[in-house]
């Protein structure tokens, strides 16, 4: 399949299926002390069904809060965010957030966190207990039921957020730099895992990361960030066939995506790093968190 | 950063530690033998260690135990069930933390026990001053440190929260408490220390009570052994807060490392 | 001049201040001495200061405590007799239906000051001598056991002058017995005064002098009423108070140094309240009471 | 403003009790009598002399119990086979009450200033060993790397590295050990003295000067809280 | 130049400069709780004067043990380390190390960190702040030198730590993932920077890192290591033309190294991934750290 009809098809998917998410015009501004912060500016996207989005900026691009604001966390200052026609006024029941940062609960075991949204819904005990057991094991943490999060690695807990947001089936997996802590090569493993889960549960999954390799290797399309204010700078369908594994990586097609947005981050990069050298303690400090 | 490895030592250093302190005291017991160090002052480690069995059969030490026992732990009881409310309630109400927090970290520089004969004169020589006393010792650490702990929760363990859409209730219960108990713990951990030294001090102070007053009336009779064995029992107390704390802590934060 | 240390328990009671009045009225000057007075909370910490040899002589240390530390070696001596009989007093509210402690029934509650101390034979005294059931609470020092009394936590409360006397004046408070009601505690050195060996071996002269200057200040207490403006001005009270004091309840002889009385009433007390295991022997006593004579 | 509003409460409510005759009117004396036994001691120079006195002892009591203190510590948190053989003693003694030990600091060090000061450094030691000794612990292992790599000498370590790496543990520490300094320092004196605040206070008490205890108590608590209220401004790590 | 005419004059400049670096035989393993872990296994290598060497390998296959052993901080359990033909037996003053974790002092300013080295060795106060100052420059910091650590992001303090480390001129730099923690963009960037210096100073570097892009990018050799026990996998000359920028990305030559990399990495990430789901909670927390 060329690429010309590739994006055809993507047309016409999009005509056929309606949008689960539409962001329409999205801005969103912090007053700081040192006055007012553009975070993200006027960003517009769709996704539609069972597609695999990423957003990939540099940092302090604005992800993180594009990120909140479709997680209903945080209220965009201008512009709507829609699930399936219903504005967003705060968390919707058919959105799921991975955090970026550790968010498991280190004072229950594995099997009870993943269980707690579960517990939350008044699911019968044994019944989100198996629930929770069918999704540990498709993270591939089965044997791990009764451990804490304190006994596992860094990339195990972030496995563990991962079965603990898939377990109450949310429409949309919202997940922001989920892998960030871990090395790469773990990285690219959990990214196929990932890619396995979302092709097994027919799941629409929203990813930021500003890992170039993971968003080719796992996306329909990248929507590449400028720098502060965060704008929309492009979005690239990525036109591989699947199942993509991490093999992919040293092909050719792979290399061509990866220098395309390589080609568009630098600018922004290289941008972003003079100012932050400019900034205040409070945004540089954030911009490394 | 790859560390050097010590856990080799299974039990080494404990015992290490244990012998010093057996070596210490057979050190005292021959330089008070010797008299260099003079026996008026400083009884033999041996007969303290008589004198035990001694107090425990004479002086009803069991009983006078239990007396100081359950004063202190009804002064650890309402320290932890006044404190961590409140110090919840302040964490909410953020009006009256800018209003009182400050007065709170000053009482707990106010030395109270010195009030101690006021104490006595408003609640009498009776237990409820001794908790009264110990307990308003105890608070100041315990509110400040679940209203810090309560503050410092991560955010992305709320957030978690707030996109499941559970309400502020479930939200404190299911997340906010328990992440924040570690930091109540050791709150509580320097509160009960706090209440503790008052229970047998103004026990001490004004005789009255468990064991405080056996330590006066044994060194008024000149027991010196006997003095020191009841001093020992006094830091079982401390020992047997400090184990049940522990056991607690355990029990309430199973994933503690 | 030499300087003697001096440990003394109760501040300002008309028996402890013997020491305080003659230094400020010259008398231990004029002796060639200069004394240099600390409080304590209590006869405990008097001896334990007195056996460390931190200070030279202690004023008022319970006679039984006394005994026991001696009967287990401790280097120190009776260097004299601080109160024979007790000027303590038993009292009640003023709207107590009890007229005397004969009165008391079972239900009454009378209070001393901490286990083993004089106050405790006392109350027992009166248990045994009328006859009594009531039940006998420690309660501390006279104004913890005040606030008692008067927030009615005890119905009968005890003292040493000059504490309570306004409350008497008042009308606030009734007595309803004295220590010295009791023929025993009467005739019974309940407090001495002591010093450590070291006093007595090395600064012979000094003690000797101390003791002169003692006595003269006791007689000088008792002569004129110079020395009840000093204890008043020293208790912040006034002078008609001071002569009730020590005319009412300091008999003379109650302070006279020079003898120890009812060694064997003490003895037996000892036993009682534990302090000693066995009665000292009269040979015992020929050491430890070493008394300087009078000039 | 809410602060004045609270305190003015507090003080209404104090009076109301005073008034009420529900508590005996002697011991919870009315604002009036509270701010005339303050201006009384304010007025006596015989306050000032005791307060020197207890300053004095407080001072010399914190600095030997902080030294001691922070020495044991550096030492007990810096070998994981100490901690393990000698920790668990300190955690024991901690909570027990220094002032039962003052019969033996009238022993050992007399019945002077001495004591005093002995009894605030024993009670001082143990807050300020155990916060550094864990303090020490939370040094992140990176920096005590970085020294060695650099071959710093023990002493350039100390002074360079662990101090300042546990400023805000050590200080909390010292804070602590300051708090039970004093009040180690005031319970002996009411124990054994002729001199010092504690002795003064319990001379009042003795006399049943509520007033005058009051006055005293209150300048105390002052006292103790603006020193700790200095304290923990320099403690603050804004504020270098 | 060809690969083989590049290997041949590889081989004659080993021949000339005799090694700065030796590592013979080296073995560590650690006694734990649950038994013996043997962390890194009869390794050999040796660095010339002037050669920019990295390491390579999956999560907690040793590579930092290794580092802290040429680093003297640990002792090895066999074989002998050797400085320019010293034996190492704790820091050997050649060495400069740049740690994983951000280890600035946070009550220093920056030029006060920079500086520390030169305060141990006694250094004048007007000489050292001068010379703090030259290499706050070369990182790029300059106008930060009033700073304190919690006011710069990430990447600025790992530039801190780079200074603090290049100002009393190491003959030998070590770096253990100094760039871990920051994001893909600006730590290429930093990569580009720290190629300039070495050029600049003549600097000899051993650097450890898990970042693929990274070894290619500046390495004139990459080390493959083995997962637990770390064992020497590879020795992999890159004969890339200098100085390399980060456009170099994108190039083939570039793709096929990186290609050749990775496919000797999945091996030893795939079986070091099923191995940790295994292993004691010590030693995964460990690995997670
Ligand atoms: N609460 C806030 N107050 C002020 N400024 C904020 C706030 N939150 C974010 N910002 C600023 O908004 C910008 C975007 O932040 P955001 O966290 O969304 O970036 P990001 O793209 O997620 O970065 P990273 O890749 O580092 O996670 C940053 O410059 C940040 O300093
Ligand atoms: N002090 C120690 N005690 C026990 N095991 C240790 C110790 N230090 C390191 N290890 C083990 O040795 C192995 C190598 O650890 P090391 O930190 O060197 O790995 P690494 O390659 O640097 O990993 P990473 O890429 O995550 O930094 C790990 O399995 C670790 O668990
Ligand atoms: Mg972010
Ligand atoms: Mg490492």
């Amino acid at each position: 399949m060329n690429t010309a009809s590739r994006q055809a098809d993507e047309a016409a998917r999009a005509r056929t299926a309606p949008p689960i998410l539409t962001v329409d015009g999205v801005s969103r501004h912090f007053d700081t002390a040192d006055g007012r912060v553009d975070a993200v500016s006027d960003i517009s996207l769709s996704v539609s069904h069972g597609e695999f989005v990423s957003i990939i900026g540099p940092s302090g691009c604005g992800k993180s809060t594009l990120f909140s604001m479709i997680g209903g966390l945080l209220p965009a200052s201008a512009g709507a965010i829609r699930i399936e026609d219903e504005t967003i006024r705060g968390p919707h029941p058919a959105i799921g957030m991975v955090f970026q940062e550790d968010s498991t609960f280190p004072w229950r075991t594995v099997i009870d966190n993943v269980a707690f949204p579960l517990e939350l819904q008044g699911v019968a005990r044994s019944e989100r207990l198996e629930k929770a057991r069918h999704f540990i094991d498709l993270v591939g943490l089965s044997g791990f039921e009764r451990s804490y999060p304190a006994q596992l690695s860094g990339g195990m807990r972030q496995r563990v957020s991962i079965a603990r947001t898939l377990v109450f089936e949310p429409k949309l997996l919202l997940m922001d730099e989920p892998f960030a802590a871990l090395d790469e090569q773990t990285r690219l493993l959990l990214g196929d895992k990932v890619s396995q889960i979302q092709a097994t549960l027919d799941q629409t999954v929203l990813l930021i990361t500003h890992n170039i390799a993971e968003a080719v290797q796992l996306s329909d399309r990248v929507m590449i960030m400028s720098y502060r204010p965060g704008r929309n700078k492009r979005i690239l369908p990525i036109d591989l066939p699947r199942p993509r594994t991490s093999e992919m990586l040293s092909s050719d097609a792979f290399g061509h995506y990866v220098a395309r947005i390589w080609a568009d981050l630098r600018e922004e990069a290289g941008r972003g790093m003079r100012e932050t050298e400019g900034v205040s303690a409070r945004g540089a400090d954030h911009a490394s968190s | 950063m790859p560390r050097p490895d010590a856990t080799r030592l299974r039990f080494g250093p404990e015992l290490g530690g244990l012998a010093v302190l057996v070596l210490l005291l057979a050190i005292v017991e021959l330089l008070v033998r010797s008299a260099l160090l003079n026996p008026f002052l400083v009884p033999q480690p041996s007969a303290v260690l008589l004198a035990f069995g001694r107090i425990v059969a004479e002086e009803n030490v069991l009983h006078r135990f239990l007396v100081t026992g359950s004063e202190a732990g009804t002064a650890a009881v309402l320290v932890a069930c006044i404190g961590v409310p409140l110090g919840a309630l302040l964490h909410r109400a953020h009006l009256l933390r800018a209003a009182i927090g400050s007065w709170i970290a000053a009482v707990a520089a106010a030395p109270i026990v010195l009030a101690y004969p006021l104490f006595l004169v408003m609640f009498g020589r009776s237990a409820s001053t001794i908790i009264v006393i110990s307990v308003l010792s105890g608070l100041p650490p315990v509110i400040l440190m679940t209203t810090d702990s309560l503050q410092s929760v991560r955010p992305a363990l709320i957030d978690v929260g707030k996109s499941l859409r559970m309400n502020a209730w479930s939200l404190f219960w299911k997340i906010m408490f328990p992440a924040a108990l570690p930091g109540i713990f050791s709150g509580l951990r320097i509160g009960f220390i706090f209440a503790l030294i008052n229970v047998v001090g103004v026990e001490f102070l004004i005789n009255f009570g468990g064991l405080g007053p056996l330590i006066n009336e044994l060194a008024e009779r000149y027991d010196l052994p006997g003095t020191y064995a009841a001093i020992g029992f006094v830091v079982l107390v401390s020992i047997v807060v400090f184990l049940i704390l522990e056991a607690l802590e355990k029990w309430l934060r199973p994933g503690k490392r | 001049d030499d300087t003697l240390k001096l440990a003394v328990g109760q501040r300002g009671n008309w028996d402890t201040i013997v020491s305080q009045l003659g230094q400020d009225a010259g008398i231990f000057k004029k002796h060639g001495l200069e004394l240099e007075i600390l409080y304590t909370q209590g006869g405990g910490e008097t001896l334990q200061a007195v056996i460390s040899n931190s200070v030279d002589i202690g004023v008022a240390a319970g006679t039984i405590g006394v005994f026991s530390a001696f009967q287990k070696g401790a280097p120190i001596r009776i260097i004299g007799a601080q109160a024979t009989g007790a000027a303590d007093f038993w009292y009640v509210r003023a709207d107590s239906p009890l007229h005397s402690i004969k009165d008391a029934t079972p239900q009454t509650t009378i209070a001393y000051s901490t286990n083993g101390s004089s106050t405790n034979s006392v109350a027992l005294g009166f248990a045994k001598a009328y006859g009594l059931k009531s039940k006998l609470v420690a309660t501390g020092n006279p104004s913890a056991t005040f606030t008692q009394v008067m927030t009615k936590q005890v119905d009968v409360g005890w003292s040493s002058p000059p504490f309570g006397f306004d409350a008497l004046a008042q009308g606030k408070i009734r007595i309803v017995a004295k220590a010295n009601d009791l023929d025993e505690i009467r005739h019974e050195s309940i407090r001495t005064l002591i010093g450590n060996v070291n006093l007595l071996e090395h600064k012979q002269d000094q003690l000797k002098r101390f003791m002169a200057a003692y006595r003269e200040t006791i007689d000088w207490m008792y002569a004129s009423d110079d020395a009840l403006k000093a204890y008043a001005a020293f208790n912040k009270t006034d002078v008609a108070t001071a002569r009730k004091v020590r005319d009412e309840f300091f008999p003379k002889s109650l302070i006279d140094p020079d003898k120890m009385a009812g060694l064997d009433l003490l003895n037996k007390d000892g036993i009682a309240f534990k302090t000693i295991s066995e009665p000292l022997t009269p040979q015992q006593f020929d050491t430890l009471i070493q008394i300087p004579p009078r000039q | 403003m809410l602060r004045i509003l609270i305190a003015a409460i507090l003080l209404l409510i104090w009076q109301a009790m005073a008034m009420s005759g529900l508590f005996y009117q002697d011991v919870v004396l009315g604002l009036p009598d509270i701010a005339r036994g303050m201006a009384r001691l304010l007025l006596d120079p015989d306050f000032y002399r005791n307060l020197w006195i207890t300053v004095a002892e407080i001072l010399a009591a914190s600095a030997i119990g902080s030294l001691t203190g922070l020495v044991c510590g550096m030492v007990l948190g810096g070998s994981r086979i100490l901690e393990r053989a000698f920790e668990r003693y300190l955690y024991y003694l901690g909570p027990t009450p220094k002032i039962i030990f003052f019969p033996l600091m009238i022993l050992w060090f007399g019945v002077g200033p001495g004591s005093k000061v002995a009894l605030g450094a024993l009670s001082c030691f143990f807050p300020v060993a155990l916060a550094v000794a864990a303090g020490m612990r939370e040094i992140p292992f990176i920096l005590k790397c970085v020294g060695t790599s650099l071959r710093a000498t023990p002493l350039q370590k100390t002074l360079k590295i662990y101090l300042p790496a546990m400023r805000g543990p050590v200080i909390n520490g010292l804070r602590m050990g300051f708090g039970v300094a004093v009040i180690g320092v005031l319970l002996a004196e009411t124990k054994l003295s002729n001199q010092g605040l504690g002795y003064l206070v319990i001379q009042n008490y003795q006399h049943f000067d509520m007033q005058a205890m009051y006055a005293l108590l209150i300048a105390i608590f002052g006292l103790a809280v603006a020193a700790n209220t200095a304290l923990s401004h320099w403690a603050d790590p804004n504020h270098r």
